[in-house]
């Protein structure tokens, strides 16, 4: 059974998502066990795999291939140090949303689509899972427009009209996205012939000059612009504040905690593990100065759009245009500490942003939107949820011992090894700005006048209470241990970055 | 100069796979009708599937159908361009099924598939702003 | 043994520990005010017992304390009590039981809201002060200080007036503000100076003493650093201060006369003495950055204290040209002068949480918080104005005050390092330091009560009354036996322990 | 052949956007789609030729009537907010846009759209520079063997024609790819099927009157 763990992560929500319209319908409401029994499982899976590479030698991995035909003439799925991180990521918010959604979609879904709804979020997740772990590129398309479909229409359902429109345009540009990535699938084909990840980036390592020509260089390009546009990396984000803001909050928190950050984690895997370092090193400084500024733009502007947003989920999808630029960040510091802190960040953001929506989840559970204004005394009325709040919006914030700090200092270490001066300043800026608008919330929720009346009644339900803190203690866990950097860093080792 | 023309003209499938890409590129950004820019995106794949088997194709070839006794100078086409693009030919038209969805449920909501109005509709429901 | 052992290791740790314990006692007992006040009193009284063996235990030569984690390679937690470390923690400790007392009598003669959150901030606030004080690296320190800006903020905010407001939002943007801004990349570069094998655990002699980076991103980082611990009040990054005086005076009497603004000055001490280590800074030639800000400081506070009216707010400026005393002795690096530096923490400590207490306590009972009503006061609080008094004579530096002692030292290193400005700065500040407080005095005592107000007996409720005269009794005691804290300070600047 | 088959592909796209009646437009692109798989099967791709000829002439288009049934065929003016416009905008956006609301303009979209043309197209062209000529056996993704790549002996895709007599069995090649050796892709092709479905069904229900949603389920079987 453990040796075929690689292919069961995958496998089993996947059956399980095709099973449960059938017993859905038989038995109404069964839909939420199979959802949540199938991501437990992905979760142990994932974790298990993780411990496994994590126990090996850093460039080992677990290899699978799919119906016994290895790469490169099958597809094969990988578990490495990297995407365990992240495949771990994916499962653990998958399971986190599935039990935190039940309640929360009960005021925001109608009943009768309530299991094709739990489907499709399962479908989202093993799109997700699929990306991360397969090795073979054209499959990799093939899940991310599984994960695409399905985030489409999780935010189309959105309770008023405007998400049918915000679906629509995330359709439109994550289609556009899409494409340019098979382009860039296509231009790597034809010059290497191959579509197995492993073999391209052999074939590249022993043929230095193939980065020379014009294709290799396209291929990249369209990567690039293909997956910031799946990523909402600044400046293609237009789609993202408003498909955050009107999806249903279910969805909101598991597309924001972990869909974009998967498209980084492709982004990352590309540019590591299909064109190589040394393609990274030599061939296009262009592209990567070009990449610098945008990182830097998210940044800076993400939280400073924010800071005017009086929706508290348009607040936190402007907070996640600037958190994928540290993630990215990582990629284009292209050395150990840089790439180590945005592998730290995957984790880092996926539990400060999943808890931040997941108090946001609470607003409009209480009160029917999302209203910044509506915080006011929720430190009264719901503590519980206004210490999540508080947890997580330091981690944003980057202060010491949380989690976010630590991406932060890494990321400024990489960028001093780097000889990126003016990166230290632009993540400073970046946390000045990020405290503005958390410390604003935090006023409201802890500080508001006596006499104004809660519009955040009382707490919600321990279903959602429970997710919530979870992934609060987890900005605190991981800002206090030293496992997520070492795991990170070896990541980073593994990813051939020298010490 | 000589030499472009001639290059373009020795990779006119690529030619004529840019250009039909960016006609429908064209039409999903700056056509407001959001039937058109579904048009659009069709376009745009199916530019890209031409690309897939432009690589592949192999003048004179045959169809990757095994058969006894071909000559040796008429090679089988490259299959597996072949098989991604059945897939992705799928993936598309599984696309354009949820737009088109989509769109019906816009239609029924804002009554009208202009983006401009729903917009303007959005503005006035004071849900604006990016 | 190993009890023993085990013991001494998690002593830091245990002391940080009682002090949360008591916020969730506090919490606890938050429905039955006078178990909350025990329950506060008795924390504060383990604390200090704890800090008292973690001294004696320091005196006979053991190492205390432990790395609890070590997060990132350099940056760890961790506890190690050193002789400037136990110098802030007897000083906040016992402080903080003499001020229990007094809060006790000021919020209930006062009826003020929110009492349990009052005391659990107090209690945390306390907590971050042991923790900073037994902190074995720069990061720790950083974190407690961080910690200790936070939990203050609702301190601060107490009231929740608009003006309270205002001071609070001042107070946490320019503490939080600067502590990002420069405090944190000075971390920074600190520990990318370390090359490949960073650290920021403090060291005698200065943890960069060996460091191969360059002189100008050391300087860099020095600078960085006093601006980044703003709570030290060096002009220009001084006037949250001033803007926290809208907290109950309690807060302002152990919080921004002993706890914070002693954060900061400690936090500069560490700096000088174990980040940068006295030659090292030499070297660079920085410190004469330290030096000058800190006689700016003393010059202008006093300058503009004198014409303060409003009491607070005039004792708020005095404790912002006090602490600069502490860094001028520190940035001479002398010997003798940096002693005194750290014993005026000390003394600076007791003197004026005197004086914050007296006007609390003249606050409580006749409800005056300007300088120009006191007239006639002496003889209406004979024990408050008394012990306002001692205070002020020890701000000016005159016996029989502990102030006295440490300004003695500080001239003596001025002397040795031939620092001659800073001499004539020291005498100017004297001279104003009184000009700004024997009015007060002066008008306490021998100016008649204004005609139709009463002139009778009314002093402040007793448990205030007790705790200012505890204090004042021990700025005294300091003058005739400042050994304790002389030693101490001496420990600390001279290496060897 | 080919030749005469593309212009007409480049003019059926061209006409395809350009006409304002959508159900012209559906119809031309359903042509075009013929085109489309005509032109493969020219390539010697049949099975994509008949999947395009299906999926796209047929499904899309039935897909497509259905939808503007629903609609109406009447396209409005261009977009006046193009999807890709620049975020610094926004600031000012509420405003501009109102102006351009009552100016009833939009060609600052159209611009915006053919610069971004302009600029993909111009990348996709520099990328052609180094491509080998279509047609050519040789090429890296075609080749029997190459020398200079000595990592790869011969190319996959001429493995599969080699192996896959003994290794699968039918001698489509085509099949054998997409049925074993890369099954997993045809597995995850099904599920987006399934997937897309299930959204489309979640979608209409959720709107339309039962009935509404019944007739509709019909038209996407």
């Amino acid at each position: 059974m453990t040796q075929h763990l690689p292919v069961l992560v995958i496998v089993v929500p996947l059956l399980t998502a095709l099973i449960v319209p059938l017993v859905e319908r038989v038995r109404r409401g069964s839909a939420w066990y199979l959802v949540t029994g199938a991501l437990l499982f992905s979760t142990y899976a994932a974790i298990q795999m993780l411990v496994q590479v994590s126990s090996g030698p850093i460039e080992g991995s677990i290899r699978y291939a799919l119906g016994a035909w290895s790469a490169p003439m099958g597809i094969e799925y990988v578990v490495d140090r990297v995407n365990g991180i992240v495949l771990t990521m994916v499962a653990v918010v998958g399971l986190i949303s599935a039990v935190w959604m039940r309640p929360s979609l009960k005021m925001e879904i109608r009943e009768q689509a309530r299991g094709s709804y739990y489907t499709v979020f399962l479908l989202c997740c093993v799109g997700f899972m699929g990306m991360t772990i397969t090795g073979d590129i054209f499959n990799l398309y093939v899940f991310l427009e599984i994960a695409s479909i399905t985030s489409y229409v999780l935010i189309a359902m959105g309770k008023r009209r405007q998400a049918l429109y915000a679906g629509y345009s995330y359709l439109i540009v994550g289609s556009i996205g899409a494409t340019f990535i098979l382009l860039g699938i296509g231009h790597l084909y034809m010059r290497t012939g191959v579509l197995s990840m492993a073999d391209i980036v052999a074939l590249f390592e022993a043929n230095p000059e193939l980065f020379e020509k014009s294709d290799v260089r396209v291929a990249f390009a369209f990567f690039t612009v293909g997956l910031a546009m799946k990523m909402a990396l600044f400046p293609l984000h237009g789609w993202q504040p408003s498909a955050y803001t009107q999806a249903p909050s279910a969805a909101s928190l598991f597309i924001a905690a972990t869909s974009t950050k998967v498209s980084a984690y492709v982004f990352y895997r590309i540019s590591f593990s299909v064109f190589g370092i040394q393609f990274l090193e030599s061939a296009l400084p262009v592209i990567r100065d070009g990449l610098l500024v945008m990182a830097a733009a998210a940044i800076v502007l993400g939280p400073l759009l924010a800071i005017r947003q009086n929706n508290l989920k348009r607040l936190l999808a402007y907070s996640s245009v600037g958190q994928i630029g540290y993630i990215m960040l990582g990629v284009v510091l292209l050395n150990m500490d840089g790439v180590t802190g945005g592998l730290i960040h995957f984790w880092n953001h996926a539990a400060a942003k999943g808890a931040l929506f997941c108090v946001a989840g609470a607003l409009v559970y209480r009160t029917g939107s999302a209203r910044i204004a509506d915080l006011a005394g929720m430190g009264r009325t719901a503590p519980w949820t206004a210490t999540v709040l508080t947890i997580s919006g330091c981690s944003m914030i980057g202060v010491p011992l949380t989690a976010g700090f630590l991406s932060k200092w890494y990321l400024g270490a990489g960028a001093l090894a780097a000889d990126r001066w003016m990166i230290v300043p632009v993540l400073l800026a970046s946390s000045i700005f990020t405290a503005i608008y958390v410390w604003r919330l935090l006023s409201l929720v802890w500080f508001a006048p006596k006499e104004a009346v809660p519009a955040v009644t009382k707490e919600v339900p321990w279903a959602m209470r429970g997710p919530a803190l979870v992934l609060a203690a987890g900005c605190l866990v991981f800002g206090l241990s030293s496992i997520s950097v070492s795991i990170a860093r070896d990541a980073a080792r593994a990813l051939g970055l020298g010490s | 100069m000589r030499d472009l023309l001639q290059h373009l003209w020795t990779h006119y499938h690529y030619v004529i796979y840019i250009a039909l890409m960016l006609i429908g590129l064209y039409a999903v950004l700056a056509k407001g009708n959001l039937v058109k820019k579904v048009i659009g995106l069709n376009l745009l794949q199916t530019a890209v599937f031409l690309f897939y088997l432009s690589i592949g194709h192999k003048t004179g070839g045959t169809v990757p159908v095994l058969w006894e006794g071909k000559p040796d100078a008429i090679p089988y086409e490259n299959p597996l361009p072949h098989v991604l693009m059945l897939t992705a030919i799928v993936v598309g038209v599984s696309i354009t099924a949820v737009a088109l969805a989509l769109i019906v449920r816009i239609k029924a909501a804002y009554g009208t598939v202009e983006e401009g109005e729903i917009l303007a509709l959005d503005e006035a429901d004071g849900q604006g702003g990016s | 043994m190993m009890l023993a052992m085990t013991l001494l290791e998690i002593a830091p740790a245990v002391s940080v520990g009682v002090c949360l314990l008591g916020v969730f006692g506090i919490v606890l007992a938050r429905r039955s005010p006078n178990v909350r006040e025990a329950v506060s009193l008795i924390t504060a009284g383990v604390n200090f017992v704890l800090v008292l063996w973690m001294y004696c235990q320091f005196q006979d030569g053991k190492e205390i304390g432990s790395t609890l984690v070590e997060i990132v390679p350099g940056l760890s937690l961790g506890f190690r009590v050193d002789a400037l470390g136990i110098l802030f923690g007897l000083i906040a400790s016992s402080l903080w039981i003499v001020n229990t007392l007094y809060s006790i009598g000021y919020m209930r003669a006062h009826d003020e809201h929110k009492q349990t959150r009052f005391f659990s901030c107090f209690a945390i606030a306390i907590a971050a002060c042991m923790g900073a004080a037994f902190s074995s690296s720069l990061f720790s320190l950083f974190a407690f200080y961080e910690l200790l800006t936070i939990c203050t903020y609702p301190l601060v905010i107490h009231a929740e007036t608009e003006t309270a407001k205002a001071g609070a939002k001042r107070y946490v943007t320019y503490l939080l503000g600067a502590s990002t801004l420069f405090l944190l990349p000075a971390l920074f570069l600190i520990w990318y100076a370390g090359g490949d094998n960073p650290t920021m655990a403090f060291a005698e002699g200065g943890l960069l003493a060996s460091s191969t980076a360059s002189h100008g991103l050391l300087g860099l980082a020095f600078v960085l650093s006093v601006i980044g611990l703003a709570k030290c009040g060096m002009m220009p990054f001084h006037s949250w201060l001033p803007a926290a005086m809208v907290a109950p005076t309690p807060v302002s009497a152990l919080l921004h006369a002993v706890a914070v603004v002693k954060m900061g000055v400690f936090g500069v001490s560490r700096i000088v003495l174990h980040v940068f280590g006295i030659d090292l800074l030499e070297d660079i030639g920085i410190h004469q950055f330290l030096v000058w800000g800190a006689c700016f400081t003393i010059v202008t506070a006093s300058l503009v204290a004198l014409v303060q009216d409003n009491l607070k707010r005039r004792l708020a400026y005095s404790t912002i040209s006090q602490l600069s005393y502490v860094l001028l002795g520190l940035g001479m690096l002398v010997p003798a002068a940096g002693m005194a530096g750290v014993l005026h923490i000390g003394v600076h400590a007791f003197s004026k949480i005197t004086l914050f207490f007296a006007a609390g306590a003249i606050y409580v009972a006749l409800h005056k918080t300007k300088v120009s009503e006191l007239d006639g006061i002496g003889r209406r609080m004979p024990i408050t104005m008394t012990a306002f008094t001692i205070g002020a004579l020890s701000m000016i530096g005159l016996p029989p005050a502990a102030g006295v002692v440490s300004k003695w030292f500080l001239v003596q290193g001025a002397a040795d390092g031939a620092w001659y400005g800073v001499l004539a700065v020291l005498v100017v500040s004297a001279l104003l330091n009184a000009a700004y407080f024997l009015p007060i005095v002066w008008r306490a005592f021998f100016k008649p009560t204004p005609p139709g107000e009463d002139d009778g007996y009314k002093e402040a409720p007793l448990l205030c009354v007790v705790a200012l005269s505890i204090t004042a009794a021990a700025t005294i005691a300091l003058f005739f036996l400042p050994d304790i804290f002389a030693d101490l300070a001496r420990a600390a600047v001279g290496g060897g322990s | 052949m080919e030749v005469l088959i593309l212009a007409v592909l480049v003019g059926l796209a061209i006409a395809a956007v350009r006409v304002r009646d959508l159900l012209t437009a559906t119809a031309i692109l359903g042509a075009y789609s013929l085109m489309m798989a005509l032109l493969w099967c020219t390539m010697n791709a049949l099975d994509v030729g008949f999947t395009e000829a299906a999926v796209g002439a047929g499904i899309s288009t039935v897909l497509m009537l259905a939808a503007i049934g629903r609609i109406g065929r009447r396209e409005g003016g261009p977009s006046r907010m193009p999807l890709l416009r620049l975020p610094l905008l926004s600031m000012r956006q509420r405003v501009e846009r109102a102006e351009e609301l009552e100016e009833g303009q939009g060609r600052a979209g159209a611009w915006g759209a053919v610069l971004v043309c302009a600029l993909v197209g111009g990348l996709l062209l520099y990328g052609t520079a180094d491509m080998p000529r279509v047609g050519r056996q040789d090429s890296p993704a075609n080749r029997k063997d190459d020398p200079a790549t000595p990592a790869n002996e011969a190319s996959i895709s001429q493995r599969y024609l080699d192996e896959s007599p003994h290794d699968v069995g039918p001698n489509n090649v085509v099949t054998s790819v997409l049925g074993d050796y890369r099954g997993y892709d045809t597995m995850g092709e099904t599920c987006v099927i399934f997937t897309a479905a299930l959204c489309v069904l979640m979608l209409l229900r959720q709107a339309m009157p039962r009935t509404g949603g019944r007739r509709r389920r019909d038209g996407d079987a």
